[in-house]
């Protein structure tokens, strides 16, 4: 294992929970990883399946989507969606080689900034013992 | 012609005053909203969950039409919207005029640290040494003297606690952009000139105040004090009497003769007291007796500060004030405190619970033991502490206790470990709301939590495991006594801390109870016109009340700033235009503040990296743009043409809401071409907490690729919009629809009232009078009469909608009325208001005696004196028939009070009468408990039951009454009771066709009621947007609780109705129909409703006001023929690439 | 199932007697059109025709091995709005599937037709076909039939049914209004009608054919028949897993891809009227390529097939059919039908659909449930 | 056998009702949360606890509630006054009941009555109670000679740790004796 990896996390929160509780995690100083890169959506249900693929395409070693409990969505209901557009990539892409443990979806709350950063500290930890995305290096796209 | 439009003030931005100022703000209004807290949202910022959803979700209240001119934000991180004017950390001090122009006097607290300036950076926290109990957290937990009021704020300005802090200046000085001025600015420009001959007392009274922040001269003579008066501005004088030459009192005559204004304060020793009193009669303040204490001498002075600085406050006209000052929480340590608050400490309020297991709680969202944190696996909540308490002066019950500590039990069950007990002590378990019996039984039988009847009289702890001892009353004689790891006292609702206050302030009452009062048949009006109650200031409310009744306030405000002619009409400026650049190609500018540069990020290698790009036309940079002149520097900037999109690099992107709007004016920009990009708070985020200057760099740079990005893809086409027809459809003419029907043609726009009956009224025929006395009949007769008198409502009797389409803005209904003709009816919006009935049954005996009768029928009886109370005996009364178990396993809310309301009136027809009421659980939330006292002291007996073992009714043939027989569980005995009269509580149901829900789209609940978008923050609502309820088509109610619906419901139609068009937000969803294939994805997964298949045209349609632009519909289109502006699929694709860099 | 009924074949043999059951549709006014595959000329291919001339139904040719294209594409076509008409389509089990899974999809309806689907004994690809020699294919039929019906996969000239085919579950056809079935039937003298549907009972009570049971043996036929077919499967799925089983081996697999897009134009179920992968989303800018070449040293051009491929796969996986169009259109025989039916067959078992069973299924990626795929989610407290 | 709680069926003698009626009126709007029982000290001797007392009171079991020694054994504590959510003067409405059982001079209370009635003898004498007349008194108005035998041990037990005196008590003062004669005329003209 390559001790110098650090993984790219790319995580797709929504703008009113996940983003809120990202925000307070910056603002409460609590200390998480540099490893992720934020991608604000107006919800998970809007993230559509070729952004995953996209990303781990392009080489990210894991996804995180993360958006409001199950029934605090603002836009009702779009959480429910994402599961299932999460479900069918978690069917699809570990067929492929991409280990299911590079796809996340969790549902943070505003107030939850420890939560958001005890989650990107645990997937940084999680995805360095898998070592990088395979897709990283090969020249596809 | 411009729209009349007039100002008005909300003052409390918990809740109900963030709705009534929304409200308000989006029917066009401009509103100040004041708070003397230094944040809004008052105790829902502490709470993480609400019931009844367990949820928050509180963003749902932002504006859904026109919601560019609102923040898009979650609403606890802050608010922001065009027309309101947020002030925190204000008072209002005065309150003068008339309904329609009222002048209102503001106070500000001062800012020790300035918001413009504060960047959040948390240094001075770091340092201040004062720690103080936390008051976010409940008081659990530590805080600084300088701290951020609610972490999730934004923007996250630091303040400082005044009363905590020692001005050791420690912030002061690592305080990267020189923000907190401790020694505030207010204080060195009041100078203060300290006149005596004694070197000593003039050094000493210098030093002492210059400690405090104040300018002090000083003199050693009368002369050479007058020669410095007329030389230097002061705002206050110290004057020592005896002094060699010119002595005190004539120097006080000279000053007083050239300032008259002057604060003039004598200095005596005890010899020259009654000169000194002399000289309160020549005009001085007061007199200082020497020798002096230095914090008399400074507090004297700061007083004086104070007060000049109050009559400062700024003044503000309104033509209206709505009161949403909210309740305070009864504090369980005051008084005799049996349960031993902040004796153990693990007992604990609700509140605190609260913030235990919140995230951003003192324990980071375990749920442990204070004490010891060990983790806790019994758990005991006590209900009722400060309610239903006659020796805590509160003969009232708070009415969310009950359901607020079933919450916290449920949460304890999510948060806690599998083995977790959860108990709730209780009286009576209120569960009034709609969906709240059915919430209390999941509590029960899914979740395990467990409720036992009784009062605990206090908690002990045992000395040997640490643990909190319970003895409460079992069945009959019993006695238990349990252990708890964790007490939570379900503390109830006080007036709040400053209703008093403000009561005097606006020339209002209070109530019997502390709360504020209110009008009969009213929760907001007042007896002063023009100022109004929102939320819980006039009584306790849960969320969903608390939404209601601000709406209600809010409409009544409109009412009077349309009626008083707009007030101090304010005009609305004119709409921005902008240069079309929907044909260019994109050329983005990019502006980097300099702070950027603190913390070694050099802007030169970001700008090489950027202008990689080729859509980079040029990156700039400007000095401090949070400073006014780093903003006209910026300004200056953007007027430099040559390109189309603008991206600034900066921090707090939330500050730049208003101003990105206005640079939209001044540079002919359309604003969603503009965005701001956090380059400083990647700082904070850093490797494990080892900040790194180049990976920070990096993410910098990262972020401001994907704004470019973002604002590339951005389509700068034309904004369309939705027109509007000015008119309403009000269905139901009980009270409640001709209330939303006279609400809303108040305001000049036309309403057709349809009703099915042949007259109007509803339930208000046959229910005469409230348990307060007040007059229900004449009250809907008055209703009716202005009903009929109004020009701008049509009235449809025997008249029932039989079809309707169309979308907000405009529908087209068809009614058909009896003996005539269908008529098809065009509006903008529809109010359903429906009603309800009361719930016939066949239970008790009903029908085989007729000494069994409905509520209803009682009612009736007894104002027809059919029954003569004096020539009876006997009353029985069951509760809860057919009501709180399947299939209506929900609570109608005015039985129980209506059988108070009957036997008051019985008792005072035959005092001797017995009467004997059997109930599961009363009911009588809020104020209603004050009848129920009533009822008790006039002498009916309460016997419990459960739906178990339920009263049994006995009738025999030719017997004049029937016999009623249950089990008395205090007594542990069958009782019976040989009644001539059994009165029976049916119930509510509700009367809403299927068909006409249907007809609107709007959805009904498994009771038959209709069905809100959501049960707390939008409570008059369907989801589909333009349609709306009121009254008991909502669910069951009173008619002050109708009226306040139907009046929330007219405010939120007056949303839409007061626009003639409505434009499309700047993230919207449309359809590029040269790709779409029809496959109507998008139509099944929008929430909203927005979307429809336009069959003639083969076109997807969205109604781009009803569209809130979540994009659901953009990540089900497989080839992205529907899009999500601002979102679009290949600027996603490239954001992620760039990300990666 | 409702009713079957045996129908007894004419002097003509199998296709003669097919012939003159759709005529007498037509002739008693049953259908306005019947839409079945036909030969064009005696020495031509096959390809579906739409019939509405009685007397032009003689050159059909249902069973014959060649599968051009999946005619769900087809049906979708003619339904899609109202046609004015009732119209007979006879379908393969496949093409019943795909054309379920369309209307779903708002692509087409049923409500003007009738499906006739047939038992289906498989295909050879579009090429293998095509080497049959010109006048050797009308008899071919015949032939290849009774071969298939004996339990061959293989044929004369090395030819054999494609993968697709061999690979096929559902060999009959569900849901159609009218089948015919010729698995454990004796095709010499009969075959089987069947009516699914009150449409299909109607066209046998009108034909006057009396309700007859199948025989006993088409069950175990079918079923034996089926498991063949699975075991084969499976094989194939092991097999194209171990090829693709990292990016890097699913890179190699799919490294023939030039972005034609055949694929998707054969593909029944990719319903879209132009591929997201055409629109202005991939509209790459020059700088782009330069920077992503930058990013790992070098790029495959064409661009964005990997990602076209599980895109797709995203998109219509759950919808797949696995009736093997794919491979017969890609110019560079990347095996793309064991691809997709792989996954397919993963993403339709993880929501517990499957393509073409039924229409009231809903499309899983359509709908939700409040209380449902828990493992989905990472939960913590 | 059920017993009827409204009065029309009731036997209570009219007199006992009267009698408790103003008790009663003290305790209407008891809400029958328990705390009173919760909070007495005495609770576990008492047959009934504070709460079910109040309940047959409000329930017209008059007969009930002097069957029941609960009232006898209040010790005037305060407690649940102290702490009643209503504010109810609990403690007078025991001492109430104690006075109508003694008026009453029902049998079952008889040893309580010539307690207190004892007690307050010894009070009204020297101002102060003089233990060993108090148990003299008490014991020779009991007229059995069981009683000061079963008391021995208890006895014996308090003068070891010099709770009774042995002291033979001095003339009294009799200074208490206008008060308690003003009480007895109060208590005779209601």
């Amino acid at each position: 294992m390559d001790e110098g990896f650090e993984p790219t996390i790319i995580a797709f929160v929504c703008n009113w929970c996940t983003y809120t509780a990202a925000d307070l995690a910056g603002t409460s100083r609590l200390s998480y990883p540099s490893n992720v890169r934020l991608i604000r959506v107006m919800c998970t249900g809007m993230v559509d399946p070729k952004y995953i693929i996209k990303a781990f395409l392009e080489g990210t070693d894991a996804v995180l989507v993360s958006g409001c409990h199950p029934g605090d969505c603002h836009y009702i209901n779009g959480n429910y969606k994402a599961r299932r557009r999460m479900k069918l990539l978690k069917t699809i892409l570990p067929q492929y080689g991409f280990d299911e443990k590079r796809i996340k979806l969790t549902w943070i709350g505003a107030s939850d900034g420890i939560q958001f950063a005890q989650t990107i500290r645990d997937m940084v930890v999680e995805i360095k013992a898998l070592g990088p995305n395979e897709a990283k290096q090969a020249a596809v796209v | 012609m411009k729209p009349k439009i007039g100002r008005a003030l909300v003052v409390g931005g918990g809740i109900s005053g963030i709705r009534a100022a929304l409200d308000l703000a989006e029917t066009g209004y401009p509103v100040t909203l004041v708070d003397k807290a230094p944040h809004l949202g008052g105790i829902l910022s502490q709470l993480d969950n609400q019931f009844p959803t367990n949820h928050c979700g509180m963003c749902k209240m932002l504006p859904l039409v026109e919601r560019d001119a609102g923040s898009q934000y979650c609403l606890r991180k802050g608010l922001f919207h065009e027309n309101i004017d947020i002030r925190t950390s204000t008072e209002v001090v005065g309150i003068e005029g008339e309904a329609g122009s009222f002048t209102v006097r503001l106070k500000k607290q001062p800012d020790f640290v300035n918001p413009e300036t504060c960047i959040g950076c948390g240094e001075c926290t770091n340092v201040c040494p004062v720690e103080v109990a936390d008051d976010f957290n409940a008081g659990l937990g530590k805080r600084k003297a300088v701290y951020l009021p609610v972490p999730h704020m934004m923007p996250n300005t630091y303040v400082i606690d005044p009363a905590a802090c020692t001005r050791c200046g420690e912030c002061v000085g690592v305080c990267p952009t020189g923000a907190i001025g401790l020694f505030r600015q207010g204080r060195q420009d009041f100078s203060v000139l300290v006149v005596d001959d004694e070197y000593t007392v003039r050094d000493s009274i210098k030093e002492w105040l210059e400690e405090e922040g104040f300018s002090v001269e000083t003199a050693a003579s009368g002369e050479e004090a007058l020669e410095l008066l007329t030389r230097q501005t002061f705002k206050m004088v110290l004057l020592d009497i005896k002094m060699p030459g010119m002595d005190g009192v004539e120097v006080l005559k000279k000053t007083k003769e050239i300032f008259p204004e002057m604060a003039v304060v004598m200095m005596t020793a005890y010899a020259t007291v009654e000169t000194a009193v002399e000289a309160m009669k020549t005009g001085a303040m007061e007199y200082l007796m020497k020798p002096f204490d230095p914090e008399d001498l400074v507090s004297k002075v700061i007083a004086v500060y104070e007060t000049q600085e109050a009559s400062k406050g700024e003044q503000i006209s309104a033509g209206t004030v709505i009161f949403c000052g909210g309740t305070s929480c009864y504090d369980p340590s005051v008084g005799k405190n049996t349960f031993g608050y902040k004796q153990y400490p693990d007992v604990v309020t609700g509140l605190e619970f609260e913030r235990l297991i919140s995230g951003t709680g003192p324990g980071s969202g375990g749920l442990v033991r204070p004490s010891d944190g060990k983790p806790v696996e019994k758990i005991a909540w006590i209900q009722c502490v400060g309610s239903r308490d006659l020796q805590s002066g509160s003969d009232y019950c708070s009415g969310i206790c009950c359901m607020f500590a079933i919450k916290e039990a449920m949460l304890a069950k999510e948060h806690g470990p599998d083995n977790l007990e959860a108990t709730i002590f209780y009286m009576d378990m209120r569960t009034p709301g709609k969906t709240f019996q059915r919430f209390r039984d999941r509590a029960e039988t899914e979740y395990g939590v467990r409720f036992t009847r009784g009062r605990v009289h206090t908690v002990y702890q045992d000395d040997k495991t640490g643990k909190l001892l319970l003895s409460y009353p079992g069945d009959g004689s019993k006695r238990i006594e349990s252990a708890f790891d964790m007490v939570v006292l379900s503390t109830g609702q006080k007036p709040a801390s400053g209703a008093e206050r403000l009561a005097e302030v606006g020339d209002c009452e209070l109530n019997q109870w502390g709360f504020a009062a209110t009008e009969p048949f009213s929760s907001a009006e007042t007896k002063k016109a023009g100022i109004f109650l929102g939320g819980s200031f006039s009584g306790p409310r849960d969320i969903a009340e608390s939404v209601i009744s601000a709406g209600s306030a809010s409409l009544l405000a409109s009412v009077t700033l349309h009626a008083t002619g707009g007030g101090m009409a304010e005009v609305v400026g004119d709409t921005p235009e902008y240069i079309d650049v929907s044909h260019q190609t994109p050329k983005v500018r990019v502006l980097l503040c300099e702070c950027g540069s603190y913390g070694n990020v050099d802007l030169e290698i970001i700008a090489v990296s950027l202008k990689s790009d080729p859509a980079v036309e040029d990156v700039l940079t400007v000095p401090g743009v949070c400073t006014a002149e780093g903003w006209d520097a910026l300004v200056k900037t953007a007027k430099r043409k040559g390109y189309n999109r603008l991206l600034l690099g900066a921090c707090m992107p939330y500050a730049y809401t208003r101003r990105i709007k206005d640079l939209g004016a001044e540079v002919m920009l359309d604003p969603s071409l503009m965005d701001v990009v956090d380059i400083r708070t990647p700082w904070i985020i850093s490797t494990d907490g080892i900040p790194n200057a180049s990976a920070t760099q990096q993410a910098i740079i990262r972020n401001l690729k994907s704004g470019v990005s973002r604002l590339i893809g951005i389509d700068p086409l034309p904004k369309s919009s939705v027109p509007v027809i000015r008119g309403a459809l009000v269905v139901g003419g009980g009270v409640a629809g001709m209330t939303a029907a006279l609400s809303i043609a108040n305001h000049g726009y036309d309403v057709a009232l349809v009703e099915k009956e042949t007259g109007l009224g509803g339930n208000l025929d046959w229910l005469k009078n409230t348990i307060e006395g007040w007059d229900a009949a004449a009250f809907s007769e008055n209703l009716q009469q202005r009903v009929e008198q109004h020009p701008k409502i049509g009235r449809h009797l025997n008249s029932t909608v039989i079809s309707s389409f169309g979308e907000v803005g405009c529908f087209y209904t068809t009614i058909e009325t009896r003996e005539a003709a269908p008529v098809t009816l065009q509006h903008g919006v529809v109010i359903i208001a429906t009603g309800g009935g009361e719930a016939g049954t066949e239970a008790y005996g009903y029908g085989k005696s007729p000494a069994v009768v409905t509520q209803k029928e009682l009612e009736q009886k007894t104002f027809s004196k059919e029954i003569d109370y004096k020539t009876i005996d006997t009353v029985a009364m069951i509760q809860c028939v057919g009501s709180r178990e399947e299939p209506r396993n929900y609570c109608s809310r005015v039985c129980c009070a209506s059988t108070l309301k009957h036997i008051l009136h019985m008792k005072k027809e035959n005092p001797d009468l017995s009467i004997y009421v059997f109930y599961r659980d009363m009911m009588t939330y809020g104020f209603t408990e004050t009848w129920f006292t009533e009822a008790r002291r006039a002498g009916a007996v309460f016997i419990p039951y459960t739906v178990d073992a339920r009263p049994e009714v006995m009738v025999e043939d030719g017997a004049s009454g029937v016999s009623v027989t249950a089990y008395e569980p205090l007594l542990e005995a069958r009782v019976q009771v040989n009644a001539d009269l059994l009165v029976l509580a049916t119930g509510i149901v509700p009367t809403l066709p299927v068909s006409l829900a249907n007809a609107f789209g709007a959805g009904i609940d498994d009771d038959g009621f209709f069905m809100e978008a959501e049960p707390k923050w939008r409570p008059l609502d369907s989801l589909k947007e333009g349609v709306f309820a009121c009254g008991i088509a909502l669910g069951p109610r009173s008619i002050t609780e109708s009226v306040a619906t139907a009046q929330a419901a007219a405010q939120r139609a007056l949303r839409i109705l007061s626009k003639t068009a409505l434009s499309r937000a700047s993230v919207t969803a449309r359809v590029r129909h040269s790709l779409c294939s029809l496959c109507e994805r998008c139509i099944d997964v929008c929430p909203y409703g927005a979307r429809s298949v336009d069959i003639d045209m083969q076109r997807v349609l969205v109604n781009a006001t009803m569209c809130q632009g979540c994009g659901n519909c953009a990540s089900e289109c497989p080839n992205s023929a529907s899009v999500v502006d601002g979102f679009f699929d290949g600027r996603m694709l490239d954001m992620i690439d760039m990300v990666l860099d | 199932m409702a009713k079957t009924a045996l129908y007894n074949l004419t002097d003509g043999g199998l296709q003669a007697s097919l012939a003159s059951l759709f005529r007498s549709m037509l002739e008693q006014g049953l259908v306005s059109a019947v839409m079945a595959p036909m030969r064009l000329s005696p020495g031509g291919g096959v390809m579906q025709t739409l019939v509405t001339d009685p007397a032009q139904m003689d050159m059909i040719d249902l069973f014959a091995p060649s599968f051009p294209l999946n005619a769900a594409r087809l049906v979708s076509r003619l339904s899609k709005k109202p046609t004015g008409g009732t119209v007979a389509v006879v379908l393969r089990p496949c093409e019943i599937r795909a054309h379920v899974e369309l209307v779903k999809l708002k692509q087409g309806s049923i409500d003007d037709l009738i499906v006739v689907g047939i038992d289906c004994p498989g295909a050879f690809n579009n090429a293998d076909y095509g080497k049959i020699a010109a006048d050797e294919r009308a008899g071919f039929t015949d032939t290849f039939l009774s071969a298939v019906l004996s339990g061959e996969t293989s044929f004369e000239n090395g030819l054999q049914l494609s993968t697709a085919c061999r690979a096929c579950v559902h060999p009959v056809p569900h849901g159609a209004d009218v089948s015919i079935g010729i698995f454990g039937i004796d095709i010499d003298k009969q075959f089987l009608l069947g009516a699914e549907t009150e449409k299909g009972e109607g066209i046998l009570d009108a034909l006057g054919l009396s309700v007859t049971e199948a025989p006993d043996k088409r069950d175990a036929v079918i079923e034996s028949l089926i498991a063949t077919r699975e075991t084969f499967r499976n094989e194939m799925f092991e097999a194209t897993h171990e090829k693709t089983d990292t990016p890097e081996k699913l890179a190699n697999y799919l490294s023939g891809c030039i972005n034609c897009y055949n694929c998707r134009v054969a593909c029944p179920v990719c319903y879209c009227r132009e591929c997201v992968f055409v629109t202005d989303v991939f509209d790459h800018d020059p700088y782009q390529y330069l920077r992503w070449a930058r990013r790992k040293g070098k790029i495959r051009m064409p661009t964005d097939t990997v990602f076209y491929h599980i895109t797709r796969m995203a998109h219509i996986s759950t919808a797949c059919v696995a009736c093997g169009q794919c491979s017969n259109a890609c110019p560079n025989d990347i095996s793309l039908m064991e691809l997709f039916s792989m996954t397919a067959h993963a993403t339709q078992a993880a929501f517990d659909y499957e393509a073409g069973r039924s229409l009231t299924d809903d499309p899983p990626l359509s709908v939700f449930k409040e209380n449902e795929l828990a493992d989905v989610v990472e939960v913590k407290h | 056998m059920i017993p009827a709680i409204d009065r029309r069926s009731g036997e209570t003698p009219l007199t006992l009702t009267q009698k408790l009626a103003p008790v009663r009126k003290t305790i209407l709007a008891c809400i029958q949360c328990g705390t009173c029982s919760g909070s007495c000290p005495n609770a576990a001797a008492m047959d009934a606890t504070p709460r079910h007392l109040w309940r047959l009171l409000l329930t017209h079991n008059e007969e009930e509630i002097f069957k029941s020694r609960t009232f006898s054994l209040c010790s005037n504590c305060y407690s649940c006054t102290l702490r009643c959510p209503r504010g109810l003067p609990l403690t007078d409405a025991m001492s109430l009941l104690k006075q109508i059982a003694a008026s009453e001079n029902l049998v079952q209370y008889k040893q309580s009555v010539r307690f207190y009635k004892s007690f307050m003898e010894s009070v009204r004498r020297h101002g102060r109670v003089r233990e060993m007349e108090f148990m003299t008194l008490y014991f020779i108005s009991m007229r059995s000679p069981v009683i000061p035998l079963k008391f021995t041990p208890l006895g014996m037990r308090l003068m070891a740790k010099r709770k009774v005196s042995m002291e033979i008590p001095s003339k009294g003062t009799q200074k208490l004796d206008a008060l308690f004669r003003k009480a007895k005329e109060v208590e005779e003209q209601s």
